[in-house]
């Protein structure tokens, strides 16, 4: 049996988990009214249950104190008893199929915002201000610390009485507890501050007041970092020391490790390593918190391969891996092992859209799963047959939305063809994946040929499809998800011609893809500041050439997330890229060898210019639209959606209609340039029912 | 680099912000050494955004908004050259003790076993700092090492007679014994492997009817003495006993020496050494098929990526290299290799000697995978690829044709060995 | 002159017969012992010719019918012609009667002969060739002799010359009739025949009866051979049962192994044992070869059916072909045993020699160190179900059902068969408990790779194990378990009432325990495991529940009795012997014939195998995951499930 | 040493004494044969002309028993059950009972299932008899006279070919062949010949304690610098090696000859 080691069960205080695979805290932003758990909270865990997760724990920094508001997150609220029916429905979901569930609880303490909701004020030990939520924050009273204390205890009882297996003690992130511990922001002198002990002392209150509320029988871990990577904050041999004085009380069912503090942006991102992390970058961390604890621990960052799980537990470094990102890209990640199916499991990709939703206080969902948290929608993670006629449907485009649309309609058991004017299927994600540090952006696109070949769709690379291709094929529904084009024409004074030769900038994507070397000094435009502006100067830079990125809005990549754009900054400035913000791209304009770029100052309107060898300009997609247009007057809804039928989740009524002719729809960048996830979200909830 | 020349004035009116010649002064000043901002033939402002700052006296990127040090300006802004901090060196004249060590020093180079052991007879010479031991390494035969002094190796016997080269145990033995007779080490090291150490420290320990600790895989410290904890029965039990004069140690024993340079101080053997009985013959090392042996074990790999357009031909290569075949996970996917082929995180973690990668680019699971392998070479047409980055050899141009080309020398080669052979 | 030389004829006949016998029965008892009770056995053989071999002989009617007059026209004229012309009682009815049976038999025998011009593949040729001939011969004959004695003809009709031919006739058809059934022709499989019907060694099997555990070695005595490796290490009446073999190949036609290539012929090999006790050499076999076999065999050096290295009658890989799957045995019309034969040779191999090929060295040590034979670690046994919370027997006084799991629960495919039947034993709230980590391996696959002293040894451990707790029933979804738990373990004193899951399932539903909601469309066939089907008569069950659920069930030609085996059984996965196709495709072409979307099954080894048949191929399914697919929560469950009755089966 | 060259290639071909231990199986801890120590009977099995005796040396009991039984299954008649104390050192009955018998070829495995499992006792054999001493044999390619052409196991699978004088001892490496089943027959009629021993007793053995084995993860990078910024560095980046060699616009002829020569200083070429 491969795998054995992530199914051998384990026992963590008295609970017994089915195997060793941990859907670790995270904030959902699912809990609503008042930080209550909802339906849509209940089935996304339901789903990871129902899909073999050992244990599941959830609701990331939910919170015990009504001074750490959780309105910003939709976390959840343990600071009222009106939580615990809603606990119930949670736990009995999880139960039902197997699976455990414990929730994280904490005090942020000054980790938060304080300008809305009850406009708390925030607490800390010191009263140092936390720069990545630029939040200031009072000294904390001894009367307040005692307080939260209790608080903590009696959050413990509502997950108890609330039907959970156990809770998670966050002193980790830098919250409330693990403010006390670090000397970086505990600067006390009183009995909470300044000695180990002193510094220890407001988590040990707290597991005490826990433990006392909770029993032996009911499971309390914590998780904490394995180094904060702070010079002035808590390094591995301290944590080590902590881990171990608290494993001694006997108190701790078991311990997670994360590796890296987080109260700055550019240590933030290690906590969740996006894609340009090796595997598992942190690992050494909670294995040296292993050898000195005797109690269970669990270590997640990086790690969604069954092969490396297994490498990782065979070793022995750790006793439970956590896969969290990797259940919310196939929350049924389990269960295709279990069914021999791991080439079938939709790998995480390391895009980190879910957890950059979060930072911004949007749902967490998943970059290339559309039914991930939008099961209680009822949107499947398993495709069924139809039991309706079956069809043939053409899907033009193999990009993110075309190559869902395939998927989903060939899972429904229609014949499906599917057009593709490149060599290889994939769209945009081929761009986005060349880029440094960017190639598991194409573990997105190999997933999807994996399951195309399983499922016998006909794919026509190199076959840019037309009215007479189509129609030959007598399709019953097509579907356009033809994309787009670098939108070069907006402004005419950047001098851009259809012909290379003539033009003065040249397209992000064109480099990208390797159409245009770069050359020796670049200015690299960049009005849209998602990923692909500070990729495609990543890459330049990468190449040997010196790269300004110069953008009209806030910052470059002003829109990437929070995750993210540090690690893109770490690169650009090693490659000593110049980033430039506040000007715009005025004009181009030949000068002898050189081109002359024109920018213009988006406050005063002063102009500058910069020589260089080659502009290059992002500006986004602009919809490619003819074979729509001349495709609609002949289909049966003339291209139209229901939107109602759309956003409820429910059949177009136009397939249950009789008549002639085929169905158009059209998606993705090819109706209005979005992103990757809109594109496969549009072609999942709308072929689910074809 | 040549001495910056000064001119007073000028400095003067560049220190002077209300000089009326103040903006041209700074302008031509720029104009000469680099500018980074000057008008253009448009009347607009051109910035040159990479030429801002210098580089100031303490080796860091300086920008001088004042104007008031910007002539002393030494080296534009740039890379700043990274150096390696030079460790401490420690040197030991009158040990207290020797510790010897015999390293496998497999390849002519120390192993990471040997380090690990080396890191283990350093903690027993440094642990008592009023008796300070020295770490003596024997080295048989020729070597290529040159980095025993970032081992902590204070002394070297290097025993360089070619009848010592290769498999002879019961030779090095005998230098062992006359080793024992001139410098009675308080400890003698091996490392416990297939390499010789395990063979060669049992043989020691009987001869010198000392009970050695085997398998050793970690010091302890009790009460002031040493002692140590061991693998038995086979892997299945721990042993903890008093540490004996021999040991022969497990793979990570201990830590390597990391932080400490030490001197490498290079010892003889005085008197003669009598000749071995010797009863064994090398007969030298036998080919072996490499399918044969598991791909985490494979000694030699060749591995195919999405670069490889034919894959017969690197089938073929690699039959003709006697090399283990790997593959990237994009070849895997692509229906191009078995699943058990493929290398990195998400497959096998390798350990060859030698690790060549065709036409992969080094996605960072794979990367992660060949971690342990001793020398990558790439072969690819992207120059800028992180697996070119990583390689100890890179060669940019068509896989398939380099690949063919590298058969045909081997091809060669061994056609003009068989000939001499024969002759 | 016919006067005198017909009753000659017959009594020489009747007396070189009775020699023969005399020799042939010597020859048989050249065996080992095994006890039987003569007056009774030979009492028993006429109705079990009647009945349990027409039984057989009867699927197919041309065949049975052809038997039918040509053997009882025969013995009807032979003891008509010795009371006839023997004792010259010609007169009135009895001459008639006389001309009535050779002419039916002549009607057989022509019968015959047709089916002789271009036979099947599967009959041997030879001498069988002639035997209808010598039917048509002795019938005619008789007849025309008969003719004067009932008056149809003058005395003395014809000339010499006929009276010569007529005289050549009979003695052609006594001989090959009389003594040539003693003395080694065709006519062998009569006589032979008859007898091992009264001495058969599982004389359960008549009469309706089912006996097809293997029988016990005695591994405590040290004199005992061990298996068997040279035609005497037979008993008497194993050798008596080859002798039976009439050579129709009907085994031939439905051995599985046979059809893949592999090397194994089930009528070749009974004809090999005969060999072995009569001439030593298969230069005579007139048949289809052993598959990728040809030219003469003769006994190895020593007297050997086997040779380990050099050459013998049968090759070690031919016996490691078998999957067991008795498909030779129910379909033989002499009820010969072939796999007992198979087992005995292969117990000599194992527990000899070490002789177990493939990967059987592996499974057996596994099974000695580890009492399962993936050789996991035996406290790892309940690993797959942590999340269930499944009851344990040993914190138990005493349960309805002991839920038997099988190795199955090391096998992730397997595991989901089993969620599903304890999610269905659930449902129904049947009061069930497992062995956990005490329960073992048992000892099927040991047994079936000739290993009887591994086999022993758990079996023994799994009884006493089983001893220690109360329980009324075992219930488990793996037939081999399911055989050896129901028909093995009784030699060694473990006497259960054991259901496969199937069974039970089927009563549960006749209990009106179980709801299910409708049917989804699809067309699903089902697959009989050898285990549960030919070894235990278990065709029903599985059919009924299936149609309990709304499915419509596609039969396989090959379906039932005759159902193909997968090639799972036997160990022949484990010792893995070549052929031209594997015995799992076969199978999966006969599932793909039906049109069927699902195949039903009820075997961890036949879904196994079947699964690894290469996609697109129909899904596979067990029986207890349709059931546990289509249940439907019962409305209110509580309070019916406190009134509930005890299945009256289980209390 | 004359004599025993008679012994080793007389008429009465090679005397091979294998030295076999009690085994544990690795997840359960039954009894049976020692999965080295059935290798070195195996070969010995499959050395041509041989007359194969086998020694156990220990404490007898019914444990022991079954274990000898698997190597009987093997098909040995018999194997010599030389009576130790448990806390017995055996290596001077072994070598007592070796100078007695006067093997050719002492064959036994290379680390004992129970016990230290120090590995010393065929090298404390070979010294105190001064015959030599074989480490890690695979197979045995040839007896001639006097002298024996083995293999011997190197890490990852490779080999070595040796030429060695007999008599001699090797102990037999995991790689070498597996050895054959044992069958339940010849273990059941094999003799287990007891030969009463006196024991001396391991006196160093009581100073040791052991327990079960625990698990020992393999090293994971090792990031010890002590500033943050390192570590942190050190974990998040990709691994790169640096100043590796870069050969751009080379004819592939030039390439193929550059990785030649690393192959060949890596030795990893056979040719």
């Amino acid at each position: 049996m491969a795998f054995e080691a992530m199914f051998e069960p384990i026992k963590i205080g008295s609970q017994t988990i089915r195997n060793r695979v941990v859907s670790t805290a995270h904030a959902e932003v699912y809990a609503t009214d008042g930080g209550m758990t909802s339906e849509r909270y209940v089935k996304y865990y339901e789903e990871k249950a129902k899909g073999g997760c050992g244990l599941c724990i959830c609701g990331g920094s939910s919170v015990v104190s009504i001074d750490s508001p959780q309105g910003w997150w939709s976390s959840v609220n343990l600071s009222t008893d009106r939580i615990i029916p809603h606990f119930q429905n949670l736990a009995d979901a999880v139960h039902k199929h197997g699976g455990k569930i414990m929730i994280q609880i904490t005090h942020m303490g000054r980790r938060s915002r304080w300008d809305g909701y009850d406009w708390s004020t925030l607490l800390s030990p010191s009263g140092v201000r936390e720069p990545v939520h630029r939040s200031t924050c009072k000294t904390i009273e001894e009367e307040e610390i005692w307080r939260i204390i209790g608080d903590f205890a009696q959050a413990a009882r509502r997950a108890k009485e609330g039907g959970l297996d156990g809770v998670e003690l966050s002193a980790v992130h830098q919250h409330l507890v693990d403010q006390f511990w670090s000397p970086r922001v505990n600067k006390r002198t009183d009995q909470w501050g300044g000695s180990f002990e002193n510094r220890m002392r407001f988590g040990m209150e707290v597991l005490k007041a826990v433990r006392e509320e909770v029993g032996d029988e009911f499971v309390v871990g914590m998780r904490i970092t394995g180094d904060e990577f702070h010079p002035d904050g808590l390094d591995h041999e301290e944590m080590k020391r902590i881990a171990a004085y608290y494993d001694a009380t006997g108190k701790v069912d078991f311990f997670g490790v994360v590796g890296s503090g987080c109260d700055t942006h550019n240590t933030l991102a290690n906590v969740i390593p996006n894609m340009s992390y090796p595997p598992e970058p942190f690992l050494h961390l909670a294995a040296g918190i292993k050898t000195v604890v005797s109690v269970p621990v669990i270590h997640a960052q990086n790690i969604k391969d069954p092969n490396q799980a297994t490498r990782i537990l065979e070793a022995g470094h750790v006793d439970l891996v956590g896969m969290t990102r990797a259940h919310i890209a196939d929350p049924h990640l389990i269960a295709k092992i279990k069914m021999g199916q791991t080439d079938q499991i939709r790998q995480c990709v390391g895009a980190n859209y879910c957890i950059d939703r979060q930072y911004q206080g949007l749902d967490v969902l998943c970059i290339q799963n559309g039914a991930t948290s939008r099961e209680y929608m009822g949107l499947p993670h398993i495709i069924e047959k139809t039991r309706g006629p079956l069809r043939k449907v053409v899907v033009v485009g193999g990009g993110p939305g075309g190559m869902e649309a395939a998927r989903v309609s060939a899972e429904r058991g229609h014949d499906v063809t599917l057009f593709e004017a490149k060599d290889q299927i994939g769209g945009q994600i081929t761009t986005a994946s060349r880029a440094p540090g960017r190639d598991q952006m194409a573990g997105i696109t190999r997933w999807y040929q994996l399951e195309l070949d399983r499922l016998g769709v006909d794919i026509r690379l190199n076959t840019p499809a037309d009215e007479a291709t189509i129609k030959d094929l007598r399709p019953d529904i097509v579907l356009l998800a033809t994309g787009g084009a670098p939108h070069m024409t907006q402004v005419a004074d950047w001098g851009f011609d259809e012909d290379p030769e003539k033009s003065l900038i040249v397209s992000s994507w064109d480099i990208l893809d390797g159409k245009v070397e770069p050359a020796k000094n670049v200015l690299v435009f960049d009005t849209i500041c998602e990923f692909s502006g500070v990729s495609v100067a990543d890459y330049m830079a990468d190449k040997g050439s010196r790269v300004e990125i110069v953008t009209d809005d806030i910052k470059p990549g002003a829109a990437v997330g929070g995750t993210t754009f540090p690690t893109y900054y770490r690169t650009l400035y090693e490659k000593e890229v110049i980033m430039t913000s506040d000007l715009a791209l005025h004009k181009v304009y030949r000068e002898g060898p050189a081109l002359v770029a024109v920018l213009e100052n988006e406050y005063t309107g002063q102009m500058e210019e910069r020589v260089v060898d080659q502009v290059v300009v992002e500006n986004g997609v602009k919809p490619s639209e003819t074979l729509y247009y001349t495709l609609k007057p002949q289909s049966r809804n003339r291209g139209q959606m229901d939107l109602e039928a759309l956003y409820a989740i429910e059949p177009q009524p136009c397939l249950s209609e009789p008549g002639e002719g085929f169905l158009l729809f059209r998606i993705g960048d090819c109706t209005a340039p979005r992103n990757t996830h809109a594109a496969i979200y549009d072609a999942l909830r709308l072929c689910k029912d074809f | 680099m040549s001495l910056p020349r000064k001119n007073p004035r000028l400095e003067w009116i560049a220190r002077n912000r209300l000089h009326p010649d103040h903006a041209q002064v700074m302008a031509e000043q720029g104009a000469s050494a680099s500018p980074s901002q000057w008008m253009g033939p448009a009347g607009l402002v051109r910035r040159d955004p990479h030429r801002i700052g210098s580089i100031g006296p303490n080796g860091i990127k300086r920008i001088d908004r004042s104007g008031l040090l910007s002539s002393q300006a030494a080296a534009s802004p740039g890379r700043q050259a990274k150096s390696e901090p030079q460790k401490p060196l420690v040197t030991i004249d009158e040990p207290a003790f020797i510790i010897a060590v015999v390293p496998d020093m497999a390849g002519g180079e120390l192993t990471s076993h040997d380090r690990d052991v080396l890191g283990m007879a350093r903690q027993l010479a440094d642990a008592d700092p009023a008796r300070q031991g020295a770490v003596l390494a024997v080295v048989f035969g020729s070597h290529r090492e040159t980095r025993f002094e970032h081992a902590g190796v204070d002394r070297l016997l290097h025993l360089g007679d070619e009848r010592l080269e290769g498999y002879s145990p019961e030779r090095r033995l005998g230098q062992l014994e006359a080793l024992e007779r001139e410098y009675s080490p308080e400890r003698w090291v091996f490392p416990d492997s297939q390499l010789g150490g395990a063979e060669l420290g049992r043989r020691l320990s009987v001869r010198l009817r000392e009970r050695p600790a085997t398998q050793v895989w970690q010091l302890l410290s009790r009460d002031n003495e040493w002692a140590c904890e061991c693998r038995g029965a086979r892997e299945r039990s721990d042993i903890v006993r008093t540490l004996p004069r021999c040991i022969l140690a497990l793979e990570e024993c201990a830590e390597p020496v990391s932080e400490t340079r030490h001197e490498v101080r290079a010892v003889e053997l005085e008197g003669s050494v009598p000749e071995a009985m010797i009863r064994i013959d090398n007969l030298g090392q036998v080919a072996v098929d490499p399918a044969s042996v598991a791909l985490g074990e494979a000694e030699f790999i060749l591995s195919g990526g999405n670069g490889i357009k034919n894959w017969d031909r690197f089938h073929h290569a690699a039959v003709q290299l006697r090399a283990a075949e790997g593959a990237s996970r994009v070849a895997v996917d692509n229906g191009f290799m078995p699943r058990e082929r493929q290398v990195g995180a998400t497959g096998t973690w390798v350990s060859a000697r030698v690790y060549i990668a065709v036409g992969i680019s080094g996605a960072i699971q794979h990367l992660q995978g060949i971690e342990r392998c001793n020398k990558v070479v790439a072969i690819n047409r992207d120059m800028g690829c992180d697996m070119v980055k990583r390689a100890d050899l890179a060669v940019i141009g068509d896989a398939e044709e380099i690949l063919e080309a590298l058969v045909a020398l081997i091809d060669q080669k061994r056609t003009e060995e068989a000939r001499h052979e024969a002759a | 002159m016919l006067n005198i030389l017909i009753p000659l004829l017959l009594a020489v006949s009747l007396v070189l017969g009775a020699v023969g016998a005399f020799r042939r029965i010597a020859m048989w008892r050249r065996g080992r012992p095994s006890p039987v009770n003569i007056m009774k056995g030979l009492a028993s053989i006429p109705r079990r010719y009647l009945v349990d071999l027409h039984h057989v002989v009867e699927r197919d009617k041309y065949i049975a019918h052809t038997h039918v007059a040509t053997a009882g026209g025969f013995v009807a004229s032979m003891v008509l012609a010795i009371i006839v012309h023997g004792f010259d009682l010609a007169s009135g009815i009895l001459g008639w009667l006389l001309l009535a049976f050779t002419a039916i038999m002549f009607v057989g025998s022509v019968l015959v002969y047709r089916r002789r011009i271009n036979p099947p593949a599967r009959l041997s040729k030879g001498a069988f060739q002639r035997l209808p001939k010598s039917l048509i011969a002795f019938s005619l004959g008789m007849f025309l002799t008969t003719l004067p004695a009932v008056g149809l003809m003058p005395e003395n009709a014809g000339s010499w010359v006929f009276a010569l031919v007529l005289v050549v006739l009979v003695a052609w058809g006594l001989s090959e009739l009389v003594f040539g059934m003693t003395w080694g022709g065709p006519m062998k499989h009569a006589f032979a025949g008859a007898l091992h019907l009264g001495f058969h060694r599982r004389q359960e099997r008549f009469g309706g009866g089912r006996s097809t555990g293997l029988k016990p070695l005695d591994l405590d005595d040290r004199t005992a051979p061990l298996g068997v490796i040279k035609p005497e290490e037979f008993t008497w009446n194993q050798r008596l049962g080859f002798d039976a073999c009439v050579q129709c190949g009907r085994c031939e036609a439905v051995c599985p192994a046979f059809a893949a290539g592999q090397p194994l012929n089930p009528k070749k090999l009974i004809q090999d044992m005969v060999a072995g006790m009569t001439t030593g050499t298969d230069a005579k076999y007139a048949g289809s070869h052993y598959p990728g076999q040809s030219g003469e065999h003769q006994i190895g050096s020593g007297g050997v059916l086997v040779a380990r290295k050099g050459e013998a009658l049968v090759d070690p890989d031919t016996l490691w072909s078998c999957t067991t799957c008795r498909a030779c045995v129910e379909e033989c019309p002499m009820m010969i045993e072939h796999v007992d034969a198979v087992v005995d040779m292969r117990r000599h191999l194992t527990l000899e020699y070490g002789d177990t090929p493939g990967k059987g060295a592996d499974v057996l040590d596994n099974l000695i160190a580890t009492d399962n034979p993936g050789g996991f670690s035996p406290t790892s046994r309940m690993n797959w179900a942590a999340d269930l919370e499944l009851p344990l027997i040993k914190d138990r006084e005493r349960t309805e059902v002991l839920l038997w799991l099988g190795d199955g629960v090391f096998d992730m495919r397997n595991q989901r068969t089993l969620r599903a039947l304890i999610k269905v034993l659930r449902a129904a709230r049947v009061d069930f408990a497992v062995l956990g980590n005490d329960e073992r391996d048992s000892g099927d696959l040991a047994r079936r790779l000739g290993d009887e002293a591994t086999f022993q040894s758990l079996a023994k451990r799994n009884i006493a194990t089983l001893a220690k707790h109360q329980f009324d029933c075992i219930v488990t979804c793996d037939p081999h378990s399911f055989h050896v738990l129901k028909n093995e373990y009784g030699d060694f004193g473990g006497h259960y009432t054991v259901y496969h899951h199937s069974g039970y399932l089927d009563r549960l539903i006749g209990a009106d325990r179980l709801s299910f909601a409708p049917a989804m469309p699809g067309t699903v066939t089902y697959h009989d495991p050898c285990y549960l089907g030919r070894y235990n008569g278990e065709y029903e069950a599985p059919r009924a529940v299936l149609k309990a659920l709304g499915l419509n069930v596609n039969e396989m030609v090959r379906s039932g009795y005759r159902s193909r085996c997968c090639g799972g059984g036997g160990g022949a996965p484990v010792v893995d012997v070549p052929g031209k196709q594997r015995i799992p495709d076969m199978r999966m072409d006969d599932i793909r014939e039906t049109g069927a979307e699902i195949v039903a099954v009820g075997c961890p080894q036949c879904t196994a195998m079947l699964e690894g048949v290469v996609e697109p191929r129909p899904q596979i399914k067990d029986i207890a995951e349709l059931v546990a697919d289509a249940l439907t929560d019962r409305p209110d469950p509580r309070h019916k499930a406190d009134q509930q009755e005890p299945l009256e089966v289980i209390a | 040493m004359k004599r025993h060259e008679s012994m080793a290639s007389g008429s009465s071909g090679l005397s091979v004494a294998v030295l076999v231990s009690t085994g544990r199986h690795s997840l359960t801890g039954r009894p049976g044969r020692a999965d080295q120590d059935a290798r070195a009977v195996e070969l010995a099995l499959n050395v041509e002309n041989s007359h194969i005796r086998l020694f156990h040396a220990g404490e007898p009991g019914e444990e022991c028993r079954e274990a000898l039984r698997g190597y009987l299954g093997m098909g040995i008649d018999s194997i010599s059950l030389i009576e130790q104390s448990a806390d017995a050192d055996v290596s001077a009955a072994l070598e007592e009972i070796l100078r007695e018998s006067k093997p050719g070829l002492v064959l036994t495995g290379t680390q004992a299932e129970q016990g230290e499992g120090s590995g010393l006792l065929p090298y404390m054999l070979a010294e105190s008899l001064g015959w030599s001493l074989i480490a890690g044999l695979v197979s045995i390619e040839s007896i001639e006279g006097n002298q024996a052409t083995i293999l011997q196991a190197l890490p990852r699978g490779q080999r070595r070919r040796l030429k060695v004088r007999l008599p001699a001892i090797a102990t037999v490496d995991e790689s070498a062949a597996r050895a054959r089943q044992s069958a339940f027959g010849p273990a059941q009629r094999g003799r287990i010949d007891t030969i009463s021993h006196d024991s001396s007793t391991d006196e160093a053995l009581a100073g040791l304690s052991i327990k079960a084995a625990r698990v020992r993860p393999k090293r994971l990078k090792i990031v010890k610098s002590k500033s943050a910024r390192d570590r942190f560095k050190a974990a998040a980046a990709k691994s790169e090696g640096g100043a590796g060699q870069v050969l751009s616009e080379v004819s592939a002829q030039e390439g193929a000859e550059a990785i030649f020569k690393l192959l060949q200083d890596e030795n990893v070429l056979s040719i």
